[in-house]
């Protein structure tokens, strides 16, 4: 369903470059769940915008985005608007200020149906009700305003509208990252309820690799605007290949686990500034090796691309190289 | 109008804050135009006694043609006693620039002050001086500035007095929502939790991070007190023997310009004001979007 | 050893249910609105009563006077009573809606302001619309498209105007467009409100005001048009960066719906509190204007005043303008509330 | 004392010409004359309670007085056909007109002037306005229906300047006004049409706006050429040139110098000079002190000193003044009254003036020892003070603004220097009567009697210790002038009277306290295709007309001139609509384009 | 008790209400909980921001006095760590002014510099010269935080309350802050409150964890004993819904707490599973009794139908 082949994203502005997206490739089948995990301003929800061009005029999007075959990237404004919400649509991060403040939800969840489905305000009331009632609000509850509700059911309205159109994608990106974790875990819950029953292709991005682990089927890992590693999302939480992805599975401790007991885990040094990034998109090297305790010489000199590392598994390391030439 | 966060992204390397503030302000056109434009006049205004002698303004010494379009020697023409219009303008650059700095100079004490007071103690102390505030922007400012320079009698003096006790409560009310939106940023508590009095919050936290705002608002009261120096000026609130460029705007009004068509008389203090008006605007606005990353791009 | 202990037992009952009501605050804001007008009262009284003035000599400048004249018009006027029987004298009157007697008009200060409170409203009135509607609708523009052509034309014009005083504009403007220059005829009335040898009722009479209205109003226009673009294109360009307008494109909005729909509903909310304080203030910017085109409005009265200076006409002016003043910030807080739920909800 | 922003001015009229084409159509056929009302405005239409300018132009037309005035200032008949005074020169009977009718149709009677200026002399609040014309009258009485009697206290030469237009009484209708006696202060005069008489009938009344006039074809002195008369109101003078240059005025009385020299050029219009009626000079506060002689105030006391003043004389050049302040159009001052009334004007003997003399002036306040100070100020001898003074100048007069700058100038090369003080009226009066300055600006005009003026001049105008009362300019009192005062109040016979009204100037001239700087012409402008003989008697060899009684005469005797007015009012018309076409057209175009750049862009924009 | 002062016409928040909590020396103590239990201004009234309604903070044994005086001379051995670092640092002082702002305050100028740079050493910023001339935004979080955790060190506090150390940090640089949390206890014998909504952080550093809910302490003890072996069925529900608990998730439905409207009884009774099942009386009609807070209890719990 969805093909994305070296996608790229710069940002201009203030005289100065950043690639915030340095060439990812992925592709995703329908009713599949795809989780994009890293660390803030690894270049996730850059990634995820880019898909329907929803960034800033500032950003220049390359590559390709095919999307049932056919390019978004390129396609007329008027084509993309119509896949807009109606073949794909977006979950934002922080629902409070992703729903219009002035406007009831009724209003807002009607609005796309509305929109493409071309039917009569009744019928999209009536299908707005039933949107809300399924997310697990009284569908009584359409003409409040988004301040009314309370963080977890915001998003849970946020979920409601995703669905509205009944796409065929949803990019969630960080959903649920505001919230607490119990209200957290109920939303996670709700989501992946509904999208197992529709059959519906989800991209989710998150930095808390755990979470993800239990709700996609496939992970990628981003690192400096690139993918890391990529592969089922079991394995790749119990056998990691590339080192970042080990770091990042361990920061997450697994309670009762003795080897976590009193011994956090972290990497040293920081992830690259922006600055950093328009760099490292001219030097070669591992965009990790400053930050690797496995790193070699080699890392250094050498340009590291995803190399298949198992079955469905990809990953940006060197060491992959060499444990499948040994 | 947050102009706190840091500017320009996290990875702007060792610099010191101010350098690093001229360079992203020497970014932007309409700044430096601004800034230009003020300089030329500041320069002007400040070196006119060297170029501009007691003959040329003392209407005893002047032997121009009175009211004449500009000829050979009087570029823009001469006013009625026949002094030349271009000078005039020049020197009524003095006046009017220091009325508006000193008025802006009060504005700006009295206004942060009552503002940074106001927001810091949250307990009655904040609330009178809130409420002193908010009547007195019930206070319409132009009727205020008038009966205040009516009553503290004509001239300069009182118009930058009546400017400030008018012009003051933006400030303060501008001041004070800063205030608290700082008070309630952490480093606030964590400087209280280090041991920080109310002193030292004032001046070593809040201060320093409302200074920028400050700056940016005076800049603009500047422009407006220029404006309404003019205008108290105009309504015949000013000295009209003193040489500004209200009086001049004055003495062309009363003294029946429009109908001698003397555009050269109407026309330099007017422009002057703009120019000069303009050029506080547009250097407030740049360092505005200098100091607020938020207004990037704009 | 340090430890840190807190200790303490807690009961405590009670339901709270928060409830919204209308009432309660517009009768606190109304509350708030006359404690601010008598505290204007106070204000204005002090400076006017600061003043050192001998009005009766100046008023009697035009004819031959004798003390006992004198002596009758400074009775006539009350200047010899106590400072503290005036100010009740002055407070129980305005209270009444008089407010005071002029001293050069020789009448109530409440039917002069009331004789001049139509023309006044008449040019502030068309200005303030007519500036609204082209202010909002250029800041629109120019905020949706910052940087565009439009919007550095727009911007930058607005800008100039906003420099130019507003006197000044006047004079130009009268020197155009009613004097005539050079080979352009005189186009539209130098000043008044009516061309008093035309009768003073019927269509005729209305086309003759609106003649000369043009010019006063284009003037004030001109002037505070460009407040209004700055303002909306800042919210507009701070609404621009909200996510609920990422939702609104994500939804396959098109440009204009996604800014006539999200975007200016949104964005008018601060512009509108400010917008009516503004409307309050635009009424006392009145005074040049209306001096420049001899308006029979407020702001002339108060330019009047000036010339004396009559201070209870002053006073009285400075009454209205700041009631007027209170009066646009009650409805600002008012139509601030119905307009935002955020807040209409608390 | 203080200026009258337009002065009062008298005038005689000769009309010319024939009536003929309208200048503004308000009917069929008929005529408008539209004028520039008086710069001060109408306080308020009550003749009782009225100071302003404007409100006796106004009265001049619609209230009836007992004399007129000539071109010269001299009484004429209006309502009086004749006057004759007793022997003991205490009673003099008025014999008025017969068969005159108010508006409403009540007939005029002595019984209406008798009850007015009873009132006037009886209540208090009746004589706010005028109660001083009328202070020196024992009775007034009506023994018949055409018969005045007024008897008066003490003898009195001005009786037939007590009611004249513009600048005396006007006569009410007694059966109107008595029943608003009780409240006269509140009484605002305002119902249309006025019951009144004059050669116009007030219609119609709009406060800052206008006044509109019918014209009484029945008048006693003439017909009006105009069958109408509107005076609108303008705050600033170069609108209403505008006005009436695009002709939608046909005269303004009173521009300024700057004006009448652009609109000279202008060959529509007609610009007139007329003898100035009043002065502008130099108040000097050499000695502030109550009636009984307390010293109050805060003078400088070196003013106390003739040599400062004369000082202060010399350095004084008034034919710059005249030349730089009022581009020549004004007389340089001497005399204390003004040119205007020619049988009262005074000028020093040959040898006699003081000469405008740097030297001379440093000169005698070096010998008088005044010595400079290292900033070159000089000291005061006696206390030691420097010869720094306060200038008080009026806010809201240019002269002042220009003349203050001449005279600083001028003074400090004279080793004095100037403070100049900007004052409003209100203030600058404030700090008059308590004595608390050193030198003012100022100014008066004055009518044809100059009674008043020199009265303001007497011992008895100081204040009394309390401060309060006191009519007093510059706290000038001498005995020798006071006396002469009286005298001439009681003198009947013109020459002789003027005589002593000279001598008293004289005294004035020489004491230095009141400097008169320049007489001012008055300033005119009218339509020659609109109206001719506004302006009426003969320019003498500088051109100078008589001083006008605009709003009486000027009026009366204008006419509509026989230019093709609706032919230029037309073109006019025509331009200005090309002109509305054209922004109209651009904005559609403008705005078209705009809209249709914005379809096209519609789609492919985000 | 902290009671938060409401608005007319609603009763007063009980944000904290009725909690007894030691920490030990050289103890690492986490506070635990659903946003908006009370941790936060627990946090805060532990450090005299905020004044308590009722109770009492005691510093060795000694009460907290609330005079400006009596608040310094505490806040010498008593600091603060929040949440957000970039925050808590001014933007317009740089790290050396930063380090050095409690040391001025307390009068202890001498040797500054040394002092200053001790202190940053010490929370890992190495060299201190490197950082010391720089301004909050030109290093990245987790550096600021060492900032913070470096301006506390440089009163040489014996007690450190940390209120979410690391919840605005990248997961791979929240583990190095827990580190130098750990090793300064080891090193200098730090007590620590760490306030946190993540359980797994009590795993990686606590020695004892309290669980918070609605203002009270629901459960406290060692962290083995509440982490492995819950007792409240508050506790239970908070892990069970970790994404690798291996159990079913408990997910608790009904309102979210909301400390203006304390229900009766049992605080945790109206979304309480183990109620639900078994529907004991004094769930909502006894009120419980403020655990005490005894350190030497391996667990406590405050419920009717546990224990
Ligand atoms: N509008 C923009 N203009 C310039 N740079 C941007 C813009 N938006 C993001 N960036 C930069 O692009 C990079 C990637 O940002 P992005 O928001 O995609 O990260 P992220 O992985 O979603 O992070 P987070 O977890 O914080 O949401 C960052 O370095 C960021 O600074
Ligand atoms: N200043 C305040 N005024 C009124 N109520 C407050 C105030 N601060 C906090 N509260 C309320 O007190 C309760 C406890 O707040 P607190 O900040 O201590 O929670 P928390 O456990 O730290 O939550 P989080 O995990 O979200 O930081 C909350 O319900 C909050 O709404
Ligand atoms: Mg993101
Ligand atoms: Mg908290």
């Amino acid at each position: 369903m969805l093909d994305v082949r070296d996608l790229r994203v710069n940002y201009q502005g203030g005289g100065r470059t950043v690639p915030a997206v340095r060439g990812v490739s992925f592709t995703l089948d329908r009713g599949q769940t795809l989780g994009v995990a890293g660390e803030s301003g690894s270049g996730k929800s850059t990634m995820a915008l880019s898909l329907l061009r929803l960034l800033p005029s500032s950003a220049q999007v390359t590559g390709q985005v095919l999307f049932e075959g056919e390019d978004l990237l390129t396609a007329k404004w008027a084509r993309l608007r119509a896949v807009r919400w109606s073949a794909a649509s977006v979950v934002f991060q922080g629902a409070m200020s992703a729903l219009n403040p002035v406007r009831t939800i009724g209003e807002q969840i009607c609005e796309p149906i509305l929109l493409h489905d071309k039917v009569g305000q009744k019928t999209a009331r009536a299908r707005a009700a039933e949107l809300l009632d399924s997310v697990g609000l009284p569908s009584r509850r359409l003409g409040s305003y988004p301040h009314e509700f309370s963080g977890g059911q915001r998003q849970r309205i946020m979920i409601a509208m995703a669905l509205a159109c009944r796409p065929d994608l949803i990019i969630a990106d960080e959903p649920t990252t505001a919230l607490d974790v119990m209200v957290q875990a109920q939303v996670l819950n709700l989501l992946g309820e509904l999208v197992r029953e529709s059959g519906i292709g989800v991209i989710m991005i998150s930095h808390d690799l755990s979470v993800l682990s239990h709700m996609c089927e496939r992970l990628a890992v981003m690192y400096a605007g690139q993918i890391a590693e990529i592969g089922p999302s079991k394995q790749l939480i119990t056998e990691p290949r590339h080192p970042y992805t080990r770091a990042l599975g361990r920061a997450f401790p697994t309670i009762g686990d003795p080897a976590s007991r009193l011994a956090p885990a972290g990497l040293p040094g920081d992830p690259p500034t922006p600055s950093e990034l328009a760099k490292l998109n001219e030097s070669r090297g591992c965009a990790f090796e400053p930050r690797c305790p496995e790193a070699g010489d080699a890392c250094r000199t050498e340009t590291v691309e995803l190399w298949p590392s198992g079955p469905g598994r990809e990953a940006a390391c060197l060491r992959v190289l060499e444990g499948s030439g040994a | 109008m947050s102009a706190l966060d840091t500017p320009a992204g996290l990875d702007v390397p060792r610099h010191h804050a101010f350098s690093r503030f001229c360079r992203a302000f020497a970014k932007r056109p309409a700044g430096l135009a601004g800034l230009g434009l003020l300089v030329a006049f500041g320069v002007l205004a400040l070196a006119a006694p060297l170029f501009i002698g007691d003959d040329q303004l003392n209407v005893i010494k002047v032997d121009g043609p009175q009211l004449s379009p500009p000829v050979d020697g009087y570029p823009l023409g001469t006013d009625q006693a026949g002094r030349s219009v271009l000078l005039l303008v020049i020197w009524g650059a003095r006046e009017s620039l220091s009325i508006g700095l000193i008025a802006t100079a009060l504005t700006v004490v009295l206004g942060s002050t009552v503002g940074l007071l106001a927001g810091h103690y949250q307990g009655w102390i904040g609330k009178i001086l809130m409420h002193v505030t908010d009547w007195f922007i019930a206070l319409p400012s132009l009727p205020l500035a008038i009966s205040l320079s009516a009553v503290l009698g004509q001239g300069a003096a009182s118009i930058t007095i009546a400017i400030a006790v008018t012009s003051w409560t933006a400030t303060a009310r501008l001041v004070r929502a800063q205030t608290l939106s700082v008070e309630a940023r952490p480093f606030i508590e964590r400087a209280k939790v280090l041991g920080a009095g109310n002193t030292q919050i004032m001046i070593r936290h809040v201060l320093p991070n409302v200074m920028p705002l400050i700056l940016v608002s005076s800049t603009l009261t500047v422009a407006s007190a220029i404006l309404s120096e003019a205008t108290l000026t105009f309504l015949g609130l000013g000295d009209p023997t003193s040489v500004t460029w209200g009086s001049m705007l004055q003495a062309a009004f009363l003294g029946g310009a429009v109908t001698a068509g003397a555009w050269w008389y109407l026309m330099p203090p007017g422009i002057a004001i703009l120019i000069v008006v303009l050029g506080f605007t547009l250097v407030g606005r740049a360092v505005e979007h200098v100091l607020n990353p938020r207004m990037v791009g704009r | 050893m340090s430890s840190l202990t807190t200790a303490g037992p807690a009961k405590a009952k009670g339901q709270g249910v928060r409830r919204s009501d209308l009432l309660p605050y517009l009768g606190s804001k109304l509350v708030a609105a006359l404690v601010s007008f008598m505290v204007t009262l106070v204000i204005g009284f002090v400076i006017f009563s600061l003043m050192p003035a001998d009005p009766v000599r100046t008023l009697t400048r035009g004819r031959p006077t004798s003390e006992a004249q004198l002596v009758q018009v400074r009775l006539q006027l009350g200047l010899d009573d106590p400072i503290w029987q005036r100010f009740l004298t002055f407070v129980g009157n305005t209270l009444k809606g008089e407010l005071g007697y002029s001293w050069q008009f020789q009448q109530s200060v409440s039917s002069l302001v009331l004789d001049r409170l139509g023309p006044t409203l008449l040019l502030m009135g068309t200005a303030a619309a007519l500036s609204i509607a082209l202010g909002l609708w250029l800041g629109i523009r120019s905020g949706w498209r910052h940087g565009s052509l439009f919007d550095r034309i727009a911007s930058s014009s607005s800008l100039m105007l906003w420099s130019v005083p507003t006197f000044w504009l006047g004079m130009i403007l009268l020197i155009a467009f009613s004097v005539g220059i050079g080979p352009i005829p005189s186009l539209l009335p130098a000043g008044g409100m009516s061309d008093p040898s035309l009768p003073q009722e019927g269509w005729a009479h209305i086309v003759d005001v609106a003649k000369h209205l043009v010019l006063p109003c284009l003037t004030m226009v001109l002037v505070v048009f460009a407040q209004y673009v700055t303002v909306m294109r800042s919210s507009i360009i701070d609404e621009m960066g909200s996510p609920y307008l990422l939702t609104a494109r994500a939804k396959g909005l098109t440009d204009d719906a996604v800014r006539r729909r999200h975007a200016v509903p949104n964005a008018l909310l601060p512009s509108v509190t400010m917008i009516f304080m503004h409307l309050g203030i635009l009424v006392s910017g009145a005074i040049t204007v209306e001096s420049v085109y001899s308006w029979p409005g407020l702001g002339y009265l108060t330019y009047e005043a000036l010339r004396i200076p009559d201070l209870p006409l002053l006073q009285g002016t400075f009454i209205v303008f700041s009631a007027s003043v209170i009066i646009m910030n009650l409805l600002a807080d008012v139509v601030y509330r119905f307009l935002d739920p955020r807040v209409r909800a608390q | 004392g203080v200026t009258l922003p337009a002065g009062t001015a008298t005038a005689t009229a000769s009309s010319s010409g024939s009536a003929a084409a309208a200048s503004a159509p308000s009917g069929q056929g008929e005529t408008t004359l539209r004028v520039k009302m008086s710069g001060s405005g109408v306080d308020t239409l009550n003749p009782f309670l009225a100071f302003f300018d404007g409100a006796y132009d106004v009265f001049a037309g619609v209230y009836p007085t007992l004399n007129s005035l000539d071109e010269q200032g001299s009484p004429g008949p209006y309502l009086a056909e004749s006057w004759t005074q007793s022997d003991d020169k205490l009673t003099w009977t008025f014999t008025l007109r017969d068969g005159l009718k108010w508006s409403d149709g009540t007939p005029i009677t002595a019984e209406d002037a008798a009850w007015t200026l009873n009132l006037i002399m009886t209540d208090a609040v009746a004589g706010t306005a005028n109660g001083s014309l009328v202070s020196n009258f024992e009775s007034v009485t009506a023994p018949d229906a055409t018969t005045l009697v007024i008897k008066t206290k003490e003898p009195q030469a001005n009786v037939t300047y007590v009611s004249v237009p513009r600048s005396g009484i006007p006569i009410v209708p007694k059966h109107i006004w008595e029943s608003q006696a009780k409240n006269l202060k509140d009484y605002k005069n305002d119902t249309f049409p006025l019951v009144g008489y004059g050669p116009w009938t007030l219609t119609d009344y709009k406060p800052e706006q206008y006044a509109k006039f019918d014209a009484n074809k029945d008048f006693v002195l003439g017909k009006p050429g105009f069958d109408h008369m509107v005076q609108q109101s303008f705050k600033s003078v170069d609108a209403a040139v505008a006005a009436l240059r695009s002709g939608q005025l046909d005269y303004i009385h009173g521009i300024n110098p700057t004006q009448f020299k652009a609109l000279q050029a202008d060959k529509n219009l007609q610009t007139i000079q007329e003898v100035g009626n009043g002065w502008t000079g130099l108040e000097i506060n050499y000695n502030a002190r109550t009636r009984t002689g307390k010293k109050i105030g805060t003078g400088h006391p070196a003013l106390g000193d003739p040599v400062v003043r004369h000082a202060i004389a010399l350095a004084t050049d008034r034919k710059t003044l005249v030349a730089k302040v009022r581009d020549g159009l004004a007389v340089e001052g001497a005399g204390y009254l003004p040119p205007a009334w020619p049988q009262w004007t005074w000028k020093p003997a040959p040898g006699e003036e003081t000469p405008f003399d740097l030297d001379q002036a440093n000169k005698i306040l070096e010998d008088a020892g005044y010595t400079k100070g290292g900033d070159g100020v000089r000291v005061d001898p006696k206390s030691g003070k420097p010869l720094e003074l306060r200038l008080g100048i009026h806010a809201d007069d240019t002269d002042d603004a220009g003349i203050s700058n001449y005279l600083k100038g001028w003074l400090e090369t004279v080793g004095i220097k100037l403070k100049i003080q900007t004052l409003s009226m209100s203030a600058l009066n404030s700090d008059l009567a308590k004595g608390d300055w050193d030198l003012l600006m100022d100014g008066w005009t004055t009518g044809p009697d100059p009674t008043f003026l020199l009265g303001i001049q007497t011992c008895a105008a100081l204040p009394k210790d309390d401060g309060t009362a006191g009519n007093t300019d510059s706290f000038f009192c001498d005995e020798k002038y006071d006396e002469l005062f009286n005298k001439q109040r009681t003198t009947f016979d013109q020459a002789e009277r003027a005589k002593i009204v000279g001598e008293m100037q004289s005294i004035l001239y020489k004491a230095d306290v009141n400097q008169m700087h320049f007489n001012h012409n008055m300033l005119d402008v009218a339509r020659t295709d609109t109206v001719t003989g506004v302006v009426t008697g003969q320019p003498d060899a500088q051109g100078m007309y008589p001083a006008q009684s605009y709003a009486f005469w000027g009026y009366l005797k204008a006419t509509p001139a026989t230019a093709k007015v609706t032919a230029a009012k037309e073109e006019s018309g025509g331009g200005s609509a090309l002109w509305i076409g054209g922004v109209v057209l651009l904005v559609i175009l403008a705005g078209g384009g705009i809209a249709l750049k914005r379809r096209s862009g519609a789609d492919d924009r985000e | 008790m902290v009671t938060y002062p409401a608005r007319r016409g609603a009763t007063p928040a009980r944000a904290v209400d009725g909690v007894n909590l030691q920490v030990g020396q050289g103890e690492i103590v986490a506070l635990v909980g659903e946003s908006g239990c009370g941790k936060s201004t627990l946090a805060r009234a532990l450090v005299g921001l905020v004044k308590p309604t009722g109770g009492q903070v005691l510093s060795d044994g000694v009460p907290l006095g609330y005079s400006a005086a009596a608040l310094k001379a505490y806040r010498r051995h008593t600091q603060l760590v929040l949440q957000d670092p970039g925050g808590a640092l001014n933007p317009r002082q740089n790290v050396f002014d930063a380090v050095a702002e409690g040391p001025r305050l307390h009068g202890l100028t001498d040797r500054l510099g040394e002092r200053v740079h001790t202190a940053l050493a010490k929370a890992g910023l190495r060299p201190p010269e490197q950082f010391a001339g720089r301004f909050p935004h030109e290093m990245s979080g987790g550096q600021q935080q060492r900032v913070v955790i470096a301006g506390a060190l440089a009163l040489e506090p014996s007690v450190i309350v940390a209120d979410e150390p690391v919840a605005s940090l990248d997961a791979s640089v929240r583990g190095e802050i827990l580190k130098l949390i750990l090793e300064l206890r080891d090193s200098l014998g730090l007590s620590a409150l760490v306030v946190s909504h993540d359980l797994g952080l009590a795993w990686n550093i606590a020695d004892r964890v309290a669980v918070m809910y609605l203002g009270r302490i629901v459960e406290t003890g060692t962290v083995e004993e509440v982490l492995l072996r819950p007792k409240h069925p508050y506790t239970r529900a908070l892990l069970s819904v970790l994404p690798d608990s291996g159990e079913p998730p408990v997910l608790l439905t009904g309102e979210p707490p909301d400390p203006t409207s304390v229900p009766g009884g049992c605080r945790f009774h109206p979304r309480c599973p183990l109620r639900a099942a078994e529907q004991d009386s004094r769930c909502d009609g006894q009120d419980l009794p403020v655990l005490t807070g005894d350190p030497s209890a391996s667990s406590l719990a405050a419920c009717h139908l546990v224990q």
